[in-house]
């Protein structure tokens, strides 16, 4: 299945019935696969709204009226649901949104990169927010990560970003579908479904008095640092007996992920640590691998921005060493496996010194 | 017909639009102010009121209630 | 063991199919399989592409930069894929379409006159199904009797009016070497 | 002597906090009422825009969900469409609705959303202080056209019901006024049909309602309910402007 | 004059003759001195325009037929606005954007507040970009920061973000206008005019070819890297002595000012470090003063923003305090002087022991 | 013999990167053409919508902005606002104009801004594979409406000229199409009339261009042409919508 | 010395524009000044109010807290602002408007019967100047001469017919609490 | 009146509208394929072409010279 279809179908499987998007390469082919099997699923509304904007705010029309319910774009179009995204954070709607990004700024390229991370994972909104951030890296775990998005969304009443790329939109893998086993969740009591036989109820986003906005400000970031604490996820690849920690997610992690193999071939001693949350990103880990590997290679199909991250883990400590691919390109497994072996010999070299 | 009509002072904004419309002229501005700093509208009793409820209909703060019978 | 085919034309030309056809067989053999198609589709008149990459283990990236195999149904892709294709590789060329120039040493060429092959079976439209049978023999990359008993799955109901003459195609393709 | 009217039971009892005279709290009221009348209160969701009515909430007594301003129809769209069965309106000022929002309100209305607009059109920004609106009258002095709206720069007043008149989703569009008696009795008829056609899935409707915003167009009250009829209606001419068979 | 009249009235002494927004609070005085004072202009243009949207792309256009220009709005107002922001970075325009932040997310409140600082200084549009990101702390300094935004915008042909809040923005006090004293700026010979003697130019922000995107993107980078060098800007206020050094800017930093004011009455030895650029970051006087300073008080009007870049400066160095209030509330000066002298004598005692 | 035509000077060497029989191709060189004989090469600015004419600036020998996808109208205002001077076109697609570029075409016509739009209108989302747009017909069939646009979900084809021609400020409209002869003959014509109204600051023009999309379509160049004439005008009728004096 | 001024009341009493004159003339003295007002403009049917704050150095924040002065002008406004007042401060309350309830015992309550007055000199617009006389003459904040002759400037052309009354108005202010 | 065409092979995309509106027939599809791909358009000049340009006002990718004399 291609990853666009799988997307699509595990939302189906997870219970999304709603879907509204406006078109854009690369990810066209996801709304296209749900204009089709949403037609099939009793209930299923397909929308192709007029624009980005209106597309988020169907799906916070759904979320409102409590469904599950997604959209996708790519890059520029998910700048413009930027306020949208703010909104729905402050609402606290969830929602499942997924980029599949595209080498930017501006309209760029329609080729696969990773230059959305900031945007993604500080909030490319207004206001203190934060957005779950999911980082698959092959169709299985686009299938897992879309499954887990609608769930943490319900369960942190939160709008969660699937991020991926071109190449993981596009590509074909053999997948399994996960069945709807869902998690526990929490009654949705503040859904709107027309006040009967209870209070009217309101989701409101303007508050007058700003000592009642900082309150809830304060509650949102109690809910994110309970997240935090517990929805970190991330792939460590023979980590034991390394000498240098490749960090990379999605796409660049597969790629580095061919590289550490090369390597380990000469005997050259890589792992790697994969963030699959970007946002709550998996900080102790970088912290407690620095305890006993010094130097992190940051690989990003951008000029460097999840680096920032690795560098406010390690505080300091380590080194880090950076490549960055921004625009579209798509660097091979073995491109990587010569860089990376080039700083792990400069390594090498300066403790030997 | 002969009708009266109640004005609920603190939800009164002295607007005028009651007076304006009353067939009557049984409403005026008083020179109260309320709590909100508006000047009142007033209800005169002799002027004839038949309970019409134009003077509600027109009102935008509900602040009328109008008696008939 | 990792191999990158790169099957490659015109939009038109079924490249696309070529790919997912062998991609799918590969997956029922229980192998793992991407299939990376190129993607112009905000930009009009280019040639298509696709990539499949088969193997035992995990496979980084479903991109090739240096392929195994090429098959190039068209000139402008054989001479983009001819100086990639890995020292050692094949390039698969649709003869019908390509002049054949500036070859490296370090590669095998073989020619398919694939349009001439395809008249005989009066469609054109499965010159690339003539060629994938080529190829199947020519790499042994997955095994042909699997394709063939997928093919019904690939082309699904809509178009099992098809079927006939694509396995017809596959066959005539496979077998065309040996005579 | 008996009392012949109340307070609506689908408002809430809070007072209202718009400026006194203000064209809004009437059509609170009418709103209200329609919704009592056709027992909907229970069944009723609504998607609020932002302008001067943005705290709407705190007076409907019924479902309500704040829209980022001008995105209202889009919201009503998301929720009509996961709950066909509620009745969906948007509450939205002319700023909302016919400038930032005027793609989701026209292709709302295009696709014909079983969804009610109530469109407060006051010719001015009210919120934000007195700004142009795209419905300002020609010569109208705001915040932001300071010598009043020059056509050749500003535009024309945007007739955007017409607009949405056209569309082959609206089934019903009517323009009134709530600047007195008569107007105000046409108002919550118009109010009503609206419901009525979501109620048949007749198509998009909209209720347009000339407003006075005294404070902006600094008048008082009684000046503002006369500039309606002397000459905001000679630009926005009241009455029925589509109405489809439902 | 009023913060805003005097954003207004300095962008015209630097010889900004268009103004394009939409209105929104907290700075909707603003546009209206620009209605009023353009018209009186020669040549001046105000448009207001139906969107923000429609506001910042406007300006793109004011700034492709080679003019100064601004835009303004408020938070949920720029968040609309980064697909714009990201396009003319991407190609390379200058313009310059006024923020005045209220808190959020969503509609939030209309009062004061700091929470649009990621969404400034990581790039709240997609892709690989940045913005100069100015933060006066008084009305003179609206008007200083305000023309030098565009002079940075022209100098580097960029984007230049002026981020002030409600207080900033409503607030009267004694200014004076700088008059245009143009620094000698390069030549505008990209942009359109129509082709007249000589070839016709293209502004584009589509690339066919990642590799020619990448190339963009690289180059992009070194210009980020040489504004990063030279256009650092910070206050440093009683640094010398000082045992704890507050770090905040705009409002905050004036209400630290003062805090710290009545600190040094009683002999608390505190300083303060204040980022006029937000981005680039005055990174490396934070990086000094750790060496001397152990103590890092950092205060925003959010939730916590500011403060990554002060952990990424200290790079494990040093100890950071924060204090924050999201939402719109302002605090006074002394609440801060007592939070402030808690943390200085916790310190204290630490150190004792 | 001579040699009785040859390709406008205002267009470059490059060749077209359109698929066989496209709409785009023929009114590049009918743009050109008319840029040509008005002699307005060197005041011309174009600014781009995003559609398959996004690269439209490889072709067009004059000066060129890419407007973010559904902006040029606002990127267009920009420009003519600090040039009045030049002449300002846009060249957008049916999905950049009528979808996401609703309010922005809307209003820049709203406010009769000086500046010319050229409306690819082929009933489709071109670029990006052939997804619905506004204007897609009833009953067509496209990637994101598989069993056909139905109007009661998805709404009836936009008639966006006609909307556009409810406005004050514009000045002139016209559909033309480019299916055959006699019509790219009069949508050359209408082509230099628009611009003609813009040089007599008669206020916005468009011409609304129906074109052929075989890719989309999934039929023939022949069959395009043909569908235009037999399904297309039915829907869209050819003619001036709109013509101010000038 | 910093001190701050609250001035209250509803919108439509002028209370914005007695902190701009006061303001204003502080400026001339070369004094800091701030002025802040407050802005709901997104909010209709609240109480305005603005504050002015003048020191010898950099005024930290415009926002007063703990002011030192407050103007009221109605009821609500000196209810919120009578327990925000510094301890040793002064509320000039306009006594026509405010019913004095609750008050503490460590302020200075100055009760101005503003509406009467204003209706002696004609015209109950004018009732802010005459309470901001009385309260330059009791704070002895600013020089009462220089509010007077920036007066001018204050009103602008637009508004110069207005020059009389209100300088009245001021005037039977300022020598209000001698009788 | 008599003309002649040229047709740039580099240019032709094969879409057939030239031979569709050619009032004479002059124009076919060859079975040649140029490089792009595209089958080409062929002239015949023993049609009677009259070099009426209707081929060159059709063709998208201004592939054809008209020539008349
Ligand atoms: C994205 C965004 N832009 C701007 C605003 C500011 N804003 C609030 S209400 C409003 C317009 C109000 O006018 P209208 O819709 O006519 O309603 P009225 O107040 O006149 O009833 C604006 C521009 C906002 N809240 N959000
Ligand atoms: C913000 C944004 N959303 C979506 C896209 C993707 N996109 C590119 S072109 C296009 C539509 C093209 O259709 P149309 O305007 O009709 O032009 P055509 O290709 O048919 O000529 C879309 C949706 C984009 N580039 N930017
Ligand atoms: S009920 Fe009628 S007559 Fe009586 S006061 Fe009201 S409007 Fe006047
Ligand atoms: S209409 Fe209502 S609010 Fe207005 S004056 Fe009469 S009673 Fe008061
Ligand atoms: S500003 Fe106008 S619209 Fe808003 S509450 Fe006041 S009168 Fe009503
Ligand atoms: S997809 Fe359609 S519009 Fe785009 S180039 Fe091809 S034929 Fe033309
Ligand atoms: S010039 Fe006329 S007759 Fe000659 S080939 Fe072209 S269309 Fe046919
Ligand atoms: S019209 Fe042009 S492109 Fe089409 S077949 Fe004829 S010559 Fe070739
Ligand atoms: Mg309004
Ligand atoms: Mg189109």
């Amino acid at each position: 299945m291609s990853g666009t279809s799988t997307i699509g179908e595990a939302a189906i499987q997870a219970g999304c019935k709603y879907y509204f998007g406006y078109p854009i390469t690369p990810q066209n082919a996801l709304p296209e696969y749900m204009a089709q099997r949403l037609s099939e699923v009793p209930g299923g509304v397909f929308l192709q709204a007029e624009s980005e904007i209106a597309a988020i705010n169907m799906l916070l029309g759904a979320s409102v009226a409590g469904a599950r319910a997604m959209t996708s774009s790519s890059s520029p179009g998910i700048s413009l649901k930027q306020e949208g995204i703010s909104y729905m954070a402050g609402q606290e709607l969830p929602a499942v949104i997924v980029n599949v990004m595209r080498g930017g700024p501006g309209l760029g390229t329609i080729y696969p990169a990773q230059s959305d991370y900031f945007q993604s994972t500080r909030g490319g909104g207004h206001g203190d927010y934060r957005t779950v951030v999911l980082a698959p890296d092959s169709v299985q775990e686009l299938a897992d990560m879309t499954a887990l998005a609608f769930d943490l969304a319900d369960n942190y009443r939160t709008p969660v970003i699937v991020l991926a790329d071109g190449v993981l939109a596009q590509m074909m893998e053999p997948v399994r579908i996960p069945s709807r086993k869902r998690k526990k969740l929490p009654a949705k009591n503040y859904i709107l479904t027309g006040a009967k036989g209870r209070p009217s109820r309101i989701i409101h986003s303007f508050t007058m008095d700003p000592k009642e906005q900082e309150d809830h400000n304060w509650k949102l970031v109690r809910k994110y640092k309970q997240i935090e604490q517990r929805e970190v996820r991330y792939e460590s690849f023979l980590l034991e007996d390394a000498e240098m920690v490749v960090v990379a997610y999605g796409t660049a992690a597969r790629i580095a992920k061919g590289a550490i193999k090369r390597l380990r071939k000469e005997n050259l001693k890589v792992g790697m640590i994969r963030p699959i949350t970007l946002w709550p990103f998996p900080t102790k880990i970088i912290q407690e691998t620095v305890k006993y590997i010094h130097d992190f290679f940051v690989f990003e199909m951008s000029a460097g921005q999840m680096i920032e991250d690795v560098r406010l883990s390690l505080e300091g400590k380590g080194r880090i060493h950076f490549y960055g691919r921004p625009g579209g390109v798509i660097p091979a497994p073995v491109e990587l496996y010569r860089i990376i072996s080039r700083h792990y010999y400069q390594s090498k070299r300066k403790k030997g010194r | 017909m002969k009708g009266t009509i109640h004005i609920k002072q603190e939800l009164c904004k002295g607007c005028s639009l009651c007076m304006e419309f009353c067939p009557k002229g049984s409403i005026s501005l008083s020179k109260k102010l309320n709590l909100k700093g508006y000047f009142l509208a007033e209800f005169d009793d002799k002027k004839g009121c038949t309970g019409c409820a134009t003077c509600a209909l027109m009102c935008p703060e509900i602040a009328i209630e109008v008696y008939r019978g | 063991m990792l191999i990158k085919t790169v099957f490659s034309g015109f939009g038109g030309q079924g490249v696309l199919s070529m790919g997912h056809t062998l991609a799918s067989a590969a997956m029922l053999e229980g192998k793992y399989v991407t299939y990376f198609p190129s993607y112009g589709a905000e930009v009009r008149g280019g040639t298509a592409n696709c990539t499949v990459s088969i193997s035992d283990e995990e496979i980084a990236s479903p991109v090739a930069s240096q392929p195994d195999f090429v098959v190039s149904m068209n000139q402008p892709s054989f001479l983009r894929f001819q100086s990639l294709v890995q020292s050692g590789g094949l390039i698969l060329v649709n003869s019908s379409m390509v002049n054949i120039t500036s070859v490296r040493g370090d590669i095998e060429v073989v020619e398919i006159p694939t349009s001439e092959l395809a008249e005989k079976l009066g469609n054109l439209k499965v010159a690339n199904m003539i060629i994938l049978g080529v190829f199947i023999k020519v790499s042994n990359i997955t095994p042909f009797t699997l394709l063939l008993k997928n093919l019904p799955a690939i082309l699904g109901e809509k178009r099992s009016r098809l079927l006939k003459i694509n396995k017809e195609a596959l066959e005539l393709g496979f077998n065309y070497l040996q005579g | 002597m008996k009392k012949i009217n109340s307070r609506p039971a689908s408002l809430k009892e809070a007072p209202f906090h718009y400026c006194p005279g203000c064209g809004h709290s009437i059509v609170h009221r009418l709103v209200a009422e329609v919704i009592d009348e056709m027992k909907l209160r229970e069944k009723s969701i609504c998607s609020l825009g932002v302008g001067c009515a943005v705290v709407a909430y705190k007076y409907f007594d019924v479902d309500t969900v704040e829209a980022p301003h001008g995105r209202a129809a889009a919201v009503a769209t998301g929720i009509k469409r996961v709950r066909p069965e509620n009745i969906v309106f948007t509450y939205q000022g002319d700023g909302d609705l016919a400038a930032i929002g005027t793609a989701e309100t026209l292709h709302a209305a295009n696709r014909g959303e079983l969804i009610t607009v109530i469109f407060i059109n006051n010719a001015v920004y009210g919120m934000t202080g007195g700004q142009m609106a795209p419905t300002s009258l020609v010569g109208q002095k705001t915040t932001t056209s300071p010598a009043g709206r020059n056509p050749l720069k500003e535009g024309y007043p945007l007739k955007f019901s017409e607009v949405l008149a056209l569309l082959g989703g609206s089934s019903y569009l009517e323009r009134v006024a709530v600047n007195n008696p008569a107007n105000i009795r046409k108002a919550k008829k118009a109010i009503a049909k609206a419901f009525q056609h979501q109620k048949k899935k007749s198509g998009f409707s909209v209720v347009e309602i000339l407003s006075p915003c005294p404070t902006n167009w600094r008048m008082s009250s009684v000046e503002s309910c006369r500039w309606i009829d002397e000459v905001m209606t000679k630009v926005y001419p009241l009455g029925v402007i589509k109405e489809k068979k439902c």
